[in-house]
């Protein structure tokens, strides 16, 4: 029996100070299968994988790999005993090349000595054997975030271990890698390869998947056959209760031109662009990677100085120079990295909703604190963040967790202009129907608000107008009723076609 | 003035003018600047006689390094005040090997003789002037506690060592505390201040330097004990002679900066125009008390 | 289970740092355990020797840290923006020969002479802060420049020398008592009150830990970084004025060479006290406990008669030990 | 359920990198930028003073610099670490101390001092390194520990005194040439080179700059970051140990003050070299180009008889001020 499972995890308990990550929960994989892990933000799915790999000790538990029982002491352990993993978080040596990342820590060498050209060879024929096409001499730094992870998948996949744990690989690749790397998943299966692979996508999970395990709230809920599956059936294990539609969206009330950008432009990164965007409209931008859908964002709030073009707000023109002038001028930037650019991680979640908005707690030389404890419990209820008190450091919050206390920073603030982009990355399917809610909420109340995202559906679900972008230009424009996934990816990809 | 300037920029003598590389220490101890003083003064005096000044910061390296600049430089004579007595030899032996003559000023020590000329007294002896007269104050009995400078300078080596070998000869007197102060004023006072709080008894304060016995002395002012502890300093400095003047501090010891500065200088001019100089110029300590304090305080207007 | 924590440790640069407030119970601890080795240091002295527990030697160790604590206040703030400020020493020593300059009797009424002090510490933090923020160097090697650059100029003002005979008044700074407690102790408690308000209840305090947590963010959540990198450094040179009025005063004269390593014992007490060198991390509180271990180290080892080499010995591991102890405690709760 | 159509865009996470190396032009600027700086300031001072381009003094510059050039090396490493190394200068006088009384005539063979010598810096590094590594404590308060020990330690092993009567095979190393040129030229050599390839070349290379790089991603690669920062403490407290063996025997005496504040001048020189602060940056050329730019300061402005308070002023701003201009260049490019 036991030999039909690479893997046993039984009763695994973690606790970290103040959260009990997992309690008592199992893992059972067999093999040469891919079994998915689901479960919310904050379920204790990479926490479990962490264990797995030798980076957390369970507190209990007992994990049987390959027929005997593990202990591990270190990462290296693991992986010298047939474990890898793609991490949830992306973690290149920014500086060095990709082939050091890739065989990093198990250099070819002799005596210590490096041998440079075995090391770009064995690279090469890694990525030859993947059919990847990246420059084993580029460094990490000047590759896509889609090809980082690529470069970590392929990595993970170097080791020829015996079981591969991927935590959340497809969260910033398109189309074109996530079907690459479902290649790559099927043709280590036929090796006998064991994978365990953890999504908030559930049409990855019938693709893919063999199995699946979910959890929640650091419980096991229950293990079944992907076929067949019914998404209402998951998303009632995952989150305890039913969800009702998706997108719920209530036609709010549009008016009056809120922002026009007109003709911006910088260096070849964005060119010409100039739309508008209505009070109580909600606009997506949709587009290939690297398209420059950030860079307008970023531009226009003033992150990086446009070369030239200018933007009006409820039709004055406004000169913005930095994030200040244009929240001064009504404006709110939820960007895309929280942890480059959004989050303050040593800070409480308290601290890291009111930056924003101090200006409107100072009471003679000093905070109201009190007000200030007032308006960030109203938020938290409303949203919905799972925190024991304000006070608890964002660091120690799950993902999706960080990225309400980031909405509510600017809810706080009530700009009148809203930009979100990717609002919902590696946010579960609960917390993404709230933020949702969340958006049309915010439409109804006059907001104009410009979304970013990378999933059509989000997209479709959300948006009253579609801006389609590529290589820095704006190819077209859909209304809602004429927009879907296939007219979206046609301007996206036209002039490329075309050439 | 600007004309030595542009002479130095020349950076030899071959237009006529002498040039003297002076080696000097540390800029920032107050002495020295005196020291530093009596050469300007006396350079200032001379005609076509150019000195550079380099400042060691208190570094043996250091001051290997700029005494080889000077050798690359080809200077005429140099004039140097060791960091350390120790590493000063082979100093000496640098610019011997490029007969370069060299004149060591205030700090002696045994194979001086291998320099050109010496200037200036000897460390030890002021320790020992300085004790010897604590002892005097204190009926050859007491308690002492010594204050010392930056560990491991010359200054504090010496003068420490002279106050102990004082205190050797005394059978009653006993040294009770020893620490450093740094030669600061701050941490002299601060060091006073936690002996006075350790409840030993002291009747001398014996400092390495003016500045840490004047920090000693206002510590004891504070604690209201000034009367029954004798506080000796170091080097007679303008703000220490004050407080001679007032009895507060009863003893310190005069060492002729100026007059040591413009002594070496004096001598490696003379060494640098190839004329003959005598090997050992002492310029002798003097002890200053409230009796003679008026003599010095005038030598400072 | 010891070793997975200490791996957990490894793997989040900001674990280690995030165990201190963890819990209400290990919060507790990593709030107060410094504390308590203060606690346990001023024992061991006051077993050690007999003197030592007097309220006069007390109030002497609280006097004496009172120059660096008050530099260290400033330090502290540099430091939770992740910066560091080695220029506070010379600074002072700047601060000193001006002031003394300035405070000669019947020459210029007092204010002007303390006026100039603070211009000149918070000049030189502006400056500071000006080439940190504008020229985005690091604040090491800026700083390292100031260090250098000032010492140089207070040599210079007063060609090497101190200035003395300073007026009455003026020496009543460091010197004089209200009700029985030095004065300087008044201003270091001012200055920490002053400080602890600026900083946890201020917009300037929340922006410090901001700019400290994720300077990218704060950049875009609209805080004018630039400016208040220069306000948090001109605040660091303000208090090294304050300082080094306090000193001068304290010691009636004006010394090119004060201050010498102050940055580094400040430093070290806002460390010891808690601060974190990766930002956003560190209290007032905390960094006034460090002066004060440090205040009952040097005090203590001088108490004891422990000569001067192996005070430097005994400092040096006393320091890390502190830190190691706290970590530890830490890691256990 | 239908597979949804998904697009994904190429997330600006790296900006901050991409920044330090966008183009191969601005990247040349970044590698050569301070090699001009530092070939302006030879012009500059060629032109100020006569004797300063004569082989002669050229060499002198570079045979005074090996000494901190020897020790910015190591520090380099440590700080591609993201750490600091504050002790240099004390542990070059514990070893300058120890080697000394090894190396007295007649006593021992010359390879047991040096041995000696060796031991105690590595000794010290790895003592940092530990603590550091395993403790988890800021580099720099562990450094600032050892500082203040190792001082103390160099004091009380020779009494506070110089340690002179050097053997002459021992004083050789610091002083004796070969084919005209010193002895101490061809040690920085050596240790440049064996740097280089160590950094280059080797997989302890490698993890310097993956720890520096991203201490996280290294973990969890299975390097073992601990013994590897134990090891790069130690080879920083080794080259201490060479530095502070050259000294000794070029001033032919033991000095337990030797090396004050040579650990700024060597994290300057780092610095000034290129190496980040905050990690995974860093050549052993640009930081022996930052040590030459030291050197052809102090030396030039001892030739050009700058008066001791203004080199100071100056040496502030010029460090200050090259790495602006680096910087500057960097951007406009
Ligand atoms: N190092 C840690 N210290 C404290 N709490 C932690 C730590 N790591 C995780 N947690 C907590 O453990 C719980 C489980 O987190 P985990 O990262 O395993 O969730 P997840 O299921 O992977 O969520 P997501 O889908 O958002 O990635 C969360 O509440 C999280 O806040
Ligand atoms: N890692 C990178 N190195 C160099 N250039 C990059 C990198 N990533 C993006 N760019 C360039 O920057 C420009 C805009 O990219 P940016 O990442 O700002 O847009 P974007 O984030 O891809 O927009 P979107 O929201 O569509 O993803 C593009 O021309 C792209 O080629
Ligand atoms: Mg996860
Ligand atoms: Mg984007």
């Amino acid at each position: 029996m036991s030999e039909n499972y690479i893997l046993q995890m039984d009763n695994v308990t973690k606790e970290f100070p103040g959260v009990k990550a997992l309690d008592s929960v199992q893992l059972h994989v067999e093999r040469g299968t891919v079994h998915a892990l689901m479960g919310e933000n904050g379920a204790g799915k990479s926490t479990l994988m962490k264990i797995l790999i030798g980076i957390y000790t369970p507190d209990q538990g007992v994990i049987k790999f390959d027929g005997e029982e593990l202990h591990l002491a270190n990462v290296k352990n693991a992986l010298d005993k047939g474990i890898s993993m793609i991490h949830q978080e992306l973690s290149p040596v920014p500086q060095m090349t990709v082939a050091e990342n890739i065989f990093l820590g198990r250099e070819p060498s002799i005596a210590g000595w490096v041998k440079q050209k075995k090391l770009v060879e064995n690279t090469k024929k890694l990525f030859e054997r993947l059919e990847m096409d990246i420059n084993p001499r580029a460094k990490m730094e000047e590759l896509s975030i889609a090809n980082t992870q690529m470069v970590e998948i392929s990595k993970a996949i170097s080791y020829n271990s015996k079981l591969i744990i991927m935590d959340e690989p497809t969260s910033a690749i398109s189309e074109k890698e996530v079907h690459h790397l479902f290649k790559m998943i099927k043709s280590l299966k036929k090796d006998g390869v064991s994978i365990i692979y953890i999504t908030h996508k559930m049409d990855e999970l019938e693709m893919i998947t063999d199995e699946f395990t979910v959890f929640r709230d650091g419980k096991y809920v229950g293990t079944k056959h992907s076929k067949n599956l019914s998404r209402e059936e998951l998303i009632q294990m995952m989150v305890g209760r039913e969800l009702n539609q998706v997108f719920n969206k209530v036609p709010a009330e549009i008016s009056d031109v809120a922002l026009s950008v007109k003709h911006l432009s910088k260096q070849n990164k964005i060119k010409d662009i100039s739309f508008e965007v209505k009070k109580g409209e909600i606009v997506g931008i949709a587009g290939l990677m690297g398209s420059g859908r950030t860079e307008v964002l970023e531009s226009i709030f003033g992150v990086h100085a446009a070369d030239s073009g200018y933007i009006e707000i409820h039709g004055k023109k406004v000169a913005i120079r930095s994030p200040r002038d244009a929240i001064a001028s009504g404006m709110g930037l939820l960007t895309e990295d929280r942890k480059l650019s959004g989050l303050f991680l040593p800070l409480s979640v308290e601290d890291n909703m009111i930056t924003v908005n101090i200006d409107r707690y100072i009471k003679g030389p000093f905070l109201d604190k009190k007000k200030i404890a007032t308006d960030c419990k109203k938020q938290h209820n409303r949203l919905k963040i799972k925190t024991p008190n304000l006070q608890q450091r964002i660091n120690n919050l799950s993902g999706g967790n960080q990225q309400k206390a980031l909405i509510a920073r600017w809810l706080l603030h009530d700009p009148e202009i809203l930009f979100l982009d990717e609002p919902t990355r590696g946010i579960d399917v609960g917390a993404k129907t709230e933020i949702y809610n969340l958006i049309f909420e915010l439409a109804n109340k006059g907001k104009a608000i410009v979304v970013i995202s990378s999933e059509l559906p989000e997209i479709l679900g959300l948006s009253d107008r579609i801006i389609v972008m590529q290589e820095g230009r704006i190819m077209g424009e859909l209304s809602r009723e004429e927009a879907s996934q296939e007219k979206i990816m046609e301007l996206a990809t036209r002039e490329l076609v075309n050439n | 003035g600007c004309g030595q300037e542009a002479a130095s920029k020349d950076g030899s003598s071959k237009d006529g003018k002498i040039v003297i590389g002076a080696a000097l220490p540390d800029f920032d101890d107050k002495w020295l600047s005196y020291l530093q003083d009596g050469m300007k003064e006396y350079a200032s005096s001379q005609k076509d006689v150019e000195v550079i000044y380099v400042d060691a910061m208190n570094d043996a390296n250091k001051q290997l390094s700029q005494v080889e600049n000077f050798i690359s430089q080809d200077v005429d004579a140099i004039m140097m005040i060791p960091v350390d007595t120790v590493s000063a030899p082979n100093i000496v032996d640098r610019a011997n090997s490029e007969d370069i003559p060299i004149v060591i000023v205030n700090r002696q020590y045994e194979e001086v003789d291998a320099a050109t000329a010496y200037v200036g007294s000897d460390s030890l002896k002021a320790g020992t002037m300085q004790m010897e007269e604590v002892a005097k104050l204190l009926g050859g009995k007491g308690n002492v506690a010594i204050m010392d400078g930056v560990m491991g300078h010359d200054a504090q080596i010496k003068r420490t060592q002279g106050n102990k070998d004082v205190v050797e000869k005394n059978k009653d007197m006993k040294i009770v505390l020893n620490g450093t102060a740094e030669f600061d004023r701050a941490k002299g006072m601060t060091l006073a201040e936690n002996w006075l709080q350790s409840g030993k008894e002291i009747n001398a304060i014996v400092s390495n330097n003016d500045e840490m016995a004047i920090g000693a002395i206002m510590a004891l002012e504070d604690a209201g004990k000034l009367e029954d502890v004798v506080v000796a300093g170091i080097d007679a400095t303008p703000d220490a002679l004050d407080f001679v003047k007032s009895g507060k501090l009863k003893v310190t010891v005069f060492q002729d900066a100026r007059g040591q500065g413009k002594g070496g200088l004096e001598t490696a001019i003379k060494a640098a125009k190839g004329e003959k100089v005598e090997k050992f110029n002492w310029i002798p300590y003097e002890l200053v008390t409230e009796d003679n304090v008026d003599e010095y305080i005038k030598k400072w207007e | 289970m010891q070793r997975d924590i200490k791996i957990t440790e490894q793997i989040d640069t900001h674990t280690h740092y995030r165990k201190l407030q963890k819990e209400k119970a290990s919060h507790f601890l990593g709030k107060y355990g410094m504390l308590l080795i203060l606690i346990a240091l001023v024992v061991l002295m006051s077993i050690l020797s007999p003197t030592f527990f007097t309220s006069g030697n007390l109030l002497n160790i609280v006097r004496q840290m009172s120059i660096i604590g008050i530099v260290a206040i400033g330090v502290t703030m540099v430091i939770i923006t992740t910066g560091i400020d080695l220029s506070s020493g010379s600074v002072i020593a700047l601060v000193s020969v001006m002031v003394a300059t300035f405070a000669q009797p019947n020459s210029y009424p007092l204010v002007v002479a303390i006026f100039i002090g603070l211009g000149i510490g918070l000049l030189a933090g502006v400056i500071n802060g000006t080439i940190i923020a504008k020229g985005k160097i690091a604040p090491f090697i800026v700083t390292l420049g100031m260090m250098t650059a000032a010492r140089g100029a207070a040599l210079l003002f007063s060609d090497g020398r101190p200035i003395g005979n300073l007026s009455p008044t003026f020496t009543f700074i460091g010197q004089g008592t209200l009700l029985g407690i030095p004065v300087p102790i008044f201003i270091f408690a001012f200055v920490g009150i002053f400080s602890y308000m600026l900083l946890n209840h201020t917009k300037f305090g929340k922006y410090v830990y901001a700019i400290g947590g994720n300077e990218q963010a704060a950049i875009i959540a609209g805080v004018n970084v630039v400016k208040y990198k220069i306000l948090i450094y001109g605040y660091a040179g303000l208090l090294s004025s304050v300082a080094g009025i306090v000193l001068t005063s304290r010691i009636a004269s004006g010394q090119p060479t004060a201050g010498t390593m102050y940055e580094l014992d400040a430093i070290a007490a806002a460390v010891i006290g808690g601060t974190s060198l990766t930002g956003g991390i560190g209290t007032i509180g905390g960094t006034i406990i460090g002066a004060l271990i440090i205040g009952v180290m040097n005090n203590g080892l001088d108490l004891l008669n422990v000569s001067s080499y192996w005070q430097q010995i005994l400092k040096g591991a006393i320091i890390v030990i502190a830190v190691l102890i706290d970590s530890r405690k830490n890691k256990k709760a």
